[in-house]
């Protein structure tokens, strides 16, 4: 299964990961629309901690015995078969909040944008490579096989 | 004779050549090579030939033969001053020719059997050949209207503008005998008709004919200079001549070894037989300057054989034939076959592997002066023996 | 090889996924009172309150039972379990043999001493059917009571107010939420839900249920009366271990339960609410009825019933996450120590924006915490308090709103984020 | 965004009416918001004001003085000369073979590039052990370069760890080397020992006996072209914990290197050094000594060499640096193009060529430039900004404030992280392989198949608007002869 890696050592917290993130998963994926027009605005999954002069991202580790999956009342997180990636299905989804709190990496938000359903990372579906490593300036951010 | 028009740096020709050496030190006339290098007409166009031959004057075989070519008796006599107080002259005498169809207004062609008087060698380490040499380039560098086109022990060149066999009968080689003989004909695109401007070049017993072109001549003209050569023959081939005079007579290296440094193997074999080959390794590190690059293929004469070979990547023509006791190498085979109808073995020598012909070493002794320097002798035996290492 | 799973819920379906993980074959019995799939208990109150659509209690797929080859027995109780001879019986006599057993029969509403219990209009809240029945009733309601401050009540409480009913809280602590929560919490919560106008009553409960033929009202411990149409009695949940009084299964408050989910009894296991497992905080055995220990121990059983014996329960911890009146809350493990033993706690208070964050540490290792208002990223702190890690070196940092792997000291942050588990 | 990446400041945001605004003030034109930016929002323009247009009093001229006015100190600069003076290069062409001579594909020949730098002897002497022939003594131990390309010489300090990794990985990579600078040799950099050449400069910052074994080359710093008779001035802020180790000085103390080194005060102090380090290293190193291009720069060239020089480091006055006064970057010292032709030509007519091999710097911009000077008479040539380039640098000419935005010349470890070593070495690979590739494609055109045959051929030169002095000098003839 592939996953991404973060490289704190060459990460230089210009957090394009988060911007291109929040791109990715607007309505228009287009940089203007979606920061200037889409209401609510789309949320990035992938969050830059920063602190001093270090920083790196993080977002979903897809675990492979996730906690987040076992505490999931709704039935609304799910595995994906073909590439192993724990998804998460808005309609299911009631906000009870119970994945955030169990998950070890912090990495499920409440999207507080409309509906209220916790948003994670889903490896850019149906993308050969996730939109913030392929869009990292500082190859910071892998995608490789564990 | 506008050779002193400086800016003409180099001659690009192609050409014809044509060489043979009887091991065993029987000599024969002129005919044979005349035959061979005319056969080859269509690789030359009138614009030069000439040869070179190998015992030819065995009764003066302890004298330097010196070759001039003067454009007008001033000329000779300023050079003949020269020659009187730097050497002992001992024979001097007028080149026999004959009027030839097809050779025009030839410049005045002499002779001299000189010897070198022992006192003259005032500095110690100058080499008696070092005397004679620096005398050489005096007077092609120096003197107006005078050129040495000749200098070595018993042997001779022959050289005019026109086509090779006319070029041979103009200087009645039938009536010479000699172990070896070379030829050139010559098919020169851009130098002015100037008989200097012919082959063979020669320094002392090194006579050089050459067929192509040496893209390297920039490096190696200046190589040569550091080590006091002067390169003045609008032509890449006298450069030839001088890297042999260097690496065989001042460095003292082994033929094969010496054709190593200039046509050097790729460092990718080097590398292959890593270890095996320190020696070629330190050929290229040391004699970078010396690799001959570009497309030539050349014959060597020299008092002790004929050596002929080809650039690394073998881009002109070179065949070679043995028959009997003799080696035949030639720009093409038919050249060959013409004067050697049935050879034993004809092939064609590999890039940058030289063909080497040796004199017995007993007629070496006879042929030769018979002060023969010890170095001399067993770098004589050394070379003998050597196996083909390239 | 037979499995048969008494139970129909997280605990079952954490079971059944384990098994089907490394085995298709296995036949796999599934027994269950309620005549429905698979749902979500804890929804029932998103249900009642219109918030959810019917099918959307559903916890797993339609097709969960032929997807995973199972054999359902649904609307079928168990009656009484034969160990001696590996028979389940079910209530018309029939006797179903099984080689391992799942015991996953959760937990059952706690019903108190009140008179009048019977009184029509009277419910429980922990069953899809529940939600129905209220909802059925609600047209002709617009005051209820609402017995318990506990999660289940509130969730209830708060149901009802979305269907504009005029909803009073009763509880008998002086606090809601009094078993997960402290006064600090729940006074933020208490002041949201009064908002949203719930009535709260506490320290105080209900002594009888009035009214002839249809609940009218109740009255109080201390003497009042309150007009209602419909009480709802959400004290809590106990083990429901009915179908195994008088065996030989050992039973204390719940089926007692060991690192394997292994009961007495050979090949008998039980999992979720109904147990009584090890609490790696309290260091004791006791019932912890939450999701996501349902789900994790049904896992382990399943495997262990593969004989895959890799996977142990390494003790679980109590944790509930509720929003109430758009207040979320989370806790985690201890969160009222006593004063002594040697307890540090940690705390920061914004009663403006509800944002409260305690932190109770015992020799540099969190032990619980509640957090409100601000809950993003806590589950950081439930896997430090899971994996018991000394937070010395940077406790301060717990309260920040920045708190993160940042936080880390360097070697931890790249053990935790590296080696992905 | 921009606001984040600029370390000059140059953007800030304004909450109030939620707008990012830029002063053109402290721009410095490094490009480094105009790449990242996610919306191609940002452009770099010259701010278009300008002084009443005047021959000699340009507006850089009085700028200037309004500096100096102000701070009564001296200009500071980086990078190299940037003044409009002549590029000798630019009036170089080169020859092609056409009939006479075939031309050659380095796709299907061989092409050589390798080459050996160090001291050669005059002759080789051979003997002959009865099956074939041996060498009679080994060679003076030579450096060995898959391509005529060194990383000249940078110090750590100057530039970032990060920026010293990938030259070293690349050098090593690459079969190559790169060049310590006076900085110093880092001690996680040691494995990289075998592609390295340490300097040992004025200051004799980092020199010890293992940085000396672990190189596999030692230079000799006497000038630098972009500041000839100029010391070297690291400030106390640069010098950290790593490099202070490094260095083997005070953490935040300035690193001065002296102009002159003390020890050296005249030609035969020099040749004292050179030995000295021979000496200390057991002859096993070659030992070169790097001067700036001046005006008699072949006469202490050929003094070099007899000193016992092994190689000869030229820097002409295009050469970069991380900080040196503008008025001594600007005037002083000679372009690389006539130091190089005179040192050849006066080695050679010396006949010591062969003792030192001639390595050059100062500006080189591409494989025609190195070309060029290969062909002039140069062995093998040092580049530094254009390596610096290829990692990123936009060459702002601010590597003096330590701010590079690049993560190049700077020690911040905020900015630091910007250069990515692992990307930084494919991207110096990438650029020595492209240029390698070209230099076969011209040495190919002209029919020749080894370096060896272009070094000092000056035939393969022809000079294009140049006077009849300058044609002399270089030792070329004019386009068209």
């Amino acid at each position: 299964m592939k996953r991404i890696f973060v490289k704190e050592e060459v990460c230089i917290g210009c957090r394009l990961c988060e911007i291109h993130c929040l791109v990715e998963h607007s309505k228009s994926k287009n940089i203007f629309k979606a920061f200037k027009e889409e209401n609510p605005r789309a949320l990035s999954r992938i969050h830059v901690e920063e602190k001093g002069t270090l920083s790196f991202s993080l977002q979903c580790r897809h675990c492979e015995e996730p906690h987040c999956l076992e505490a999931c009342m709704s039935g609304a997180l799910y595995r994906d078969e073909k590439t192993g990636a724990i998804l998460h299905n808005k309609e299911q989804c009631v906000g009870c909040w119970m994945c955030l709190m169990v998950c070890p990496y912090g990495t499920i938000q409440r999207d507080l944008n409309g509906k209220k359903v916790a948003s994670k990372c889903d490896l850019c579906m149906g993308r050969e490579t996730p939109v913030c490593v392929m869009k990292c300036p500082n190859e910071a951010l892998e995608y490789r096989e564990i | 004779m506008d050779r002193k028009r400086t800016w003409f740096e180099k001659d690009i020709s192609g050409c014809s050549l044509t060489g043979f050496i009887n091991e065993n030190g029987e000599r024969v006339s002129g005919e044979a090579i005349i035959q061979s290098i005319a056969l080859m007409n269509e690789r030359s166009n009138g614009l030069g030939g000439g040869f070179a031959a190998y015992g030819i004057y065995p009764e003066m075989k302890d004298l330097y033969a010196l070759h001039l070519m003067y454009d007008d008796l001033q000329a000779k006599e300023e050079t003949e001053r020269i020659l009187n107080e730097l050497l002992f002259v001992e024979l001097k005498e007028e080149i026999p020719t004959r009027k030839t169809q097809g050779i025009h207004r030839p410049p005045l062609l002499w002779r001299y059997f000189v010897k070198v008087d022992e006192n003259r060698l005032f500095e110690p380490g100058v080499s008696e050949e070092d005397y004679i040499v620096e005398i050489v380039m005096k007077i092609n560098t120096s003197s107006k209207g005078a050129f040495v086109f000749s200098s070595g022990k018993n042997m001779g060149a022959f050289k005019a503008v026109g086509f090779p066999d006319d070029v041979g009968r103009f200087y009645r080689l039938e009536e010479y005998q000699g172990y070896t003989w070379i030829a050139h004909g010559r098919f020169p695109t851009n130098t002015p008709g100037w008989w200097g401007g012919a082959h063979p070049f020669t320094l002392l017993d090194f006579a050089v004919v050459h067929n192509g072109e040496i893209s390297s001549y920039g490096i190696n003209k200046r190589y040569l200079e550091m080590f006091g050569y002067q390169c003045t023959l609008m032509t890449d081939t006298e450069v030839m001549a001088y890297l042999f005079d260097l690496l065989l007579r001042k460095h003292r290296l082994p033929i094969e070894i010496a054709c190593m440094a200039l046509a050097a193997p790729t460092w990718q074999e080097i590398d292959h037989y890593d270890g095996k080959m320190e020696l070629a390794k330190a050929l290229r590190i040391v004699y970078g300057s010396a690799l001959v690059n570009g497309p030539f293929a050349i014959l060597l004469g020299h008092k002790r054989g004929l050596i002929g070979f080809n650039d690394r990547i073998k881009l002109r023509p070179l065949v070679a034939a043995r028959k009997d006791h003799t080696l035949y190498i030639a720009s093409e085979e038919a050249g060959i076959r013409e004067i050697c109808p049935s050879p034993e073995k004809v092939w064609s020598p590999k890039a940058g592997e030289p063909i080497t012909g040796w004199l017995k070493e007993e007629q070496q002794r006879e042929f030769e002066s018979s002060r023969i320097r010890i170095s001399d002798r067993e770098r004589s035996e050394q070379v003998y023996s050597v196996p083909s290492v390239c | 090889m037979k499995i048969v799973i008494i139970g129909n819920s997280v605990a079952a379906v954490g079971a059944i996924e384990a098994v089907r993980s490394v085995d298709r074959s296995t036949p796999i019995t599934v027994i269950s009172d309620e005549p429905h799939p698979v749902y979500s208990r804890p929804l029932i109150s998103y249900l009642l309150a219109g918030e959810l659509k019917p099918d959307q209690i559903f916890y797993r797929p339609k097709n969960f039972y032929e997807k995973n080859n199972l054999r359902p027995l649904l609307g079928r109780s168990v009656t009484k379990v034969h160990f001696e001879e590996r028979t389940v019986q079910l209530e018309n006599g029939k006797k179903i043999p099984y080689d391992h057993l799942l015991i996953a029969t959760g937990g059952k509403p706690f019903i108190p001493k009140i008179e009048g219990l019977d009184t029509p209009g009277v419910y429980t809240f922990t069953k899809l059917e529940d939600a129905k029945k209220i909802s059925s009733v609600l047209k002709d309601v617009q005051k209820a009571v609402v017995i318990g401050g506990g999660l289940i009540g509130l969730k209830a409480a708060e149901a009802l107010r979305k269907r504009k009913i005029e909803v009073t809280v009763v509880e008998l602590a002086d606090h809601i939420l009094s078993l997960t929560l402290d006064e600090t919490a729940s006074s933020i919560l208490e002041k949201a839900l009064k908002k949203e106008g719930v009535h709260l009553i506490t320290s105080n409960t209900v002594e009888a249920i009035l009214g002839d033929g249809r609940v009218e009202s109740v009255r109080l411990a201390d003497g009042k009366l309150l007009k209602t149409q419909l009480v709802v009695v959400a004290i809590g949940v106990v083990p429901n271990v009915d179908p195994f009084k008088e065996t030989a299964l050992h039973i204390e408050k719940g089926v007692l339960v060991n690192e394997r989910m292994e009961t007495n009894i050979p090949d008998v296991y039980a999992a979720g609410d109904v147990t009584q497992a090890y609490d790696k905080i309290l260091k004791s055995y006791r019932t912890i009825p939450v999701w996501p220990n349902a789900y994790v121990q049904g896992k382990i059983a399943g495997y262990q019933m593969t004989g895959n014996k890799k996977y142990q329960y390494e003790g679980s911890f109590m944790m509930n996450s509720i929003e109430v009146a758009h207040v979320p809350t989370i806790s985690i493990g201890l969160t009222n120590p006593l004063p002594n033993d040697g307890y540090q706690i940690i705390r920061k208070l914004d009663r403006s924006s509800n944002v409260y964050r305690k932190v109770i540490l015992k020799e540099d290792v969190i032990v619980g915490a509640i957090f409100t208002g601000h809950i993003d990223r806590v589950g950081i702190i439930t896997g430090l308090l899971r994996d018991g890690v000394k937070v010395k070196g940077f406790r301060k940092e717990l309260m920040s709103e920045q708190f993160g792997f940042i936080s880390f000291p360097k070697n931890l942050r790249k053990e935790k984020l590296l080696d992905l588990k | 965004m921009c606001v984040r990446q600029c370390a000059f400041e140059g953007h800030s945001y304004d909450p109030e009416n939620d707008e990012v605004n830029s002063k053109e003030e402290v721009c410095v034109g490094c490009h480094r918001c105009v790449t990242l930016c996610p919306t191609n929002a940002l452009t770099v323009r010259q701010n278009p004001l300008d002084f009443r247009a005047h021959g000699n009093w340009t507006g850089w001229a009085i700028r200037n003085i309004f500096k100096q006015a102000e701070t009564g100190g001296v200009l500071l600069t980086g990078m190299g000369n940037d003044r409009t003076y002549p590029i000798y290069w630019d009036h170089l062409l080169l020859n092609a073979s056409q009939v006479t001579n075939p031309s050659i594909d380095p796709l299907r020949e061989p092409m050589e590039l390798r080459t050996y730098l160090g001291r050669k002897p005059d002759k080789l002497d051979v003997q002959y052990n009865g099956k074939n022939f041996q060498l009679k003594e080994p060679l003076p131990r030579q450096l060995k370069l898959e391509t005529p390309v060194v990383f000249s010489a940078m110090s750590y300090g100057a530039i970032s760890y990060n920026t010293c990794e990938s030259l070293a990985r690349a050098a090593h990579a690459l079969g190559t080397y790169y060049n310590t600078g006076e900085g110093g040799l880092h001690s996680n950099l040691y494995k990289y020992g075998k592609n390295t050449i340490v300097q040992v400069a004025s200051g004799r910052f980092g020199v010890h006996k293992e940085y000396l074994d672990t190189a596999a080359a030692i230079e000799i710093k006497i000038g630098q072209g972009a500041k000839p008779g100029i010391g070297g001035h690291l400030p106390g802020e640069k010098v950290v914990e790593d490099i202070s180790k490094t260095r083997m000085i005070p953490k935040g103390t300035d690193a001065l290197s002296p102009a002159p080194q003390h020890d050296i005060y005249s030609i035969e102090d020099l040749r004292m050094l050179i030995y000295a380090l021979k000496e200390a290293t057991r002859y096993t190193k070659p030992i070169s000594v790097k001067i700036a291009a001046v005006h008699n720069a072949a006469a202490i060239a050929s003094g070099m060499v007899r000193a016992g020089a092994d190689i000869v480091a030229l820097d002409g006055f295009r050469g970069g640096t991380g900080a040196a006064p503008t008025v001594i970057r600007d005037n002083v010292g000679i372009p690389i193009e006539f130091a190089l032709a005179a040192v050849d030509q006066r080695l050679r007519d010396e006949g010591i060529r062969h003792q030192a091999s001639i390595l050059v710097a100062g500006g080189f911009r591409n494989s025609a430039d190195i070309f060029k000077a290969i062909a002039l008479g140069a062995d093998a040539v040092y580049i530094g900004t254009a390596a610096l380039i290829a990692m990123g640098c936009h060459v702002c000419q601010k590597c003096y404030t330590g701010k590079c935005n690049w993560g190049i010349a700077t020690q911040d470890p905020y900015l630091e992280k910007r250069l990515n070593p692992d990307i930084a070495t494919e991207r110096l690979i990438n650029l020595i392989h492209a240029w390698s590739h070209e230099i076969k494609e011209m040495l190919g055109g002209m029919g020749i198949n080894a370096i060896e045959s272009l070094r000092g051929n000056r035939l393969a030169l022809r000079g294009i608007g140049l006077t009849d002095t300058e044609l002399d000098i270089l030792g070329v003839l004019p386009a068209g002869r």
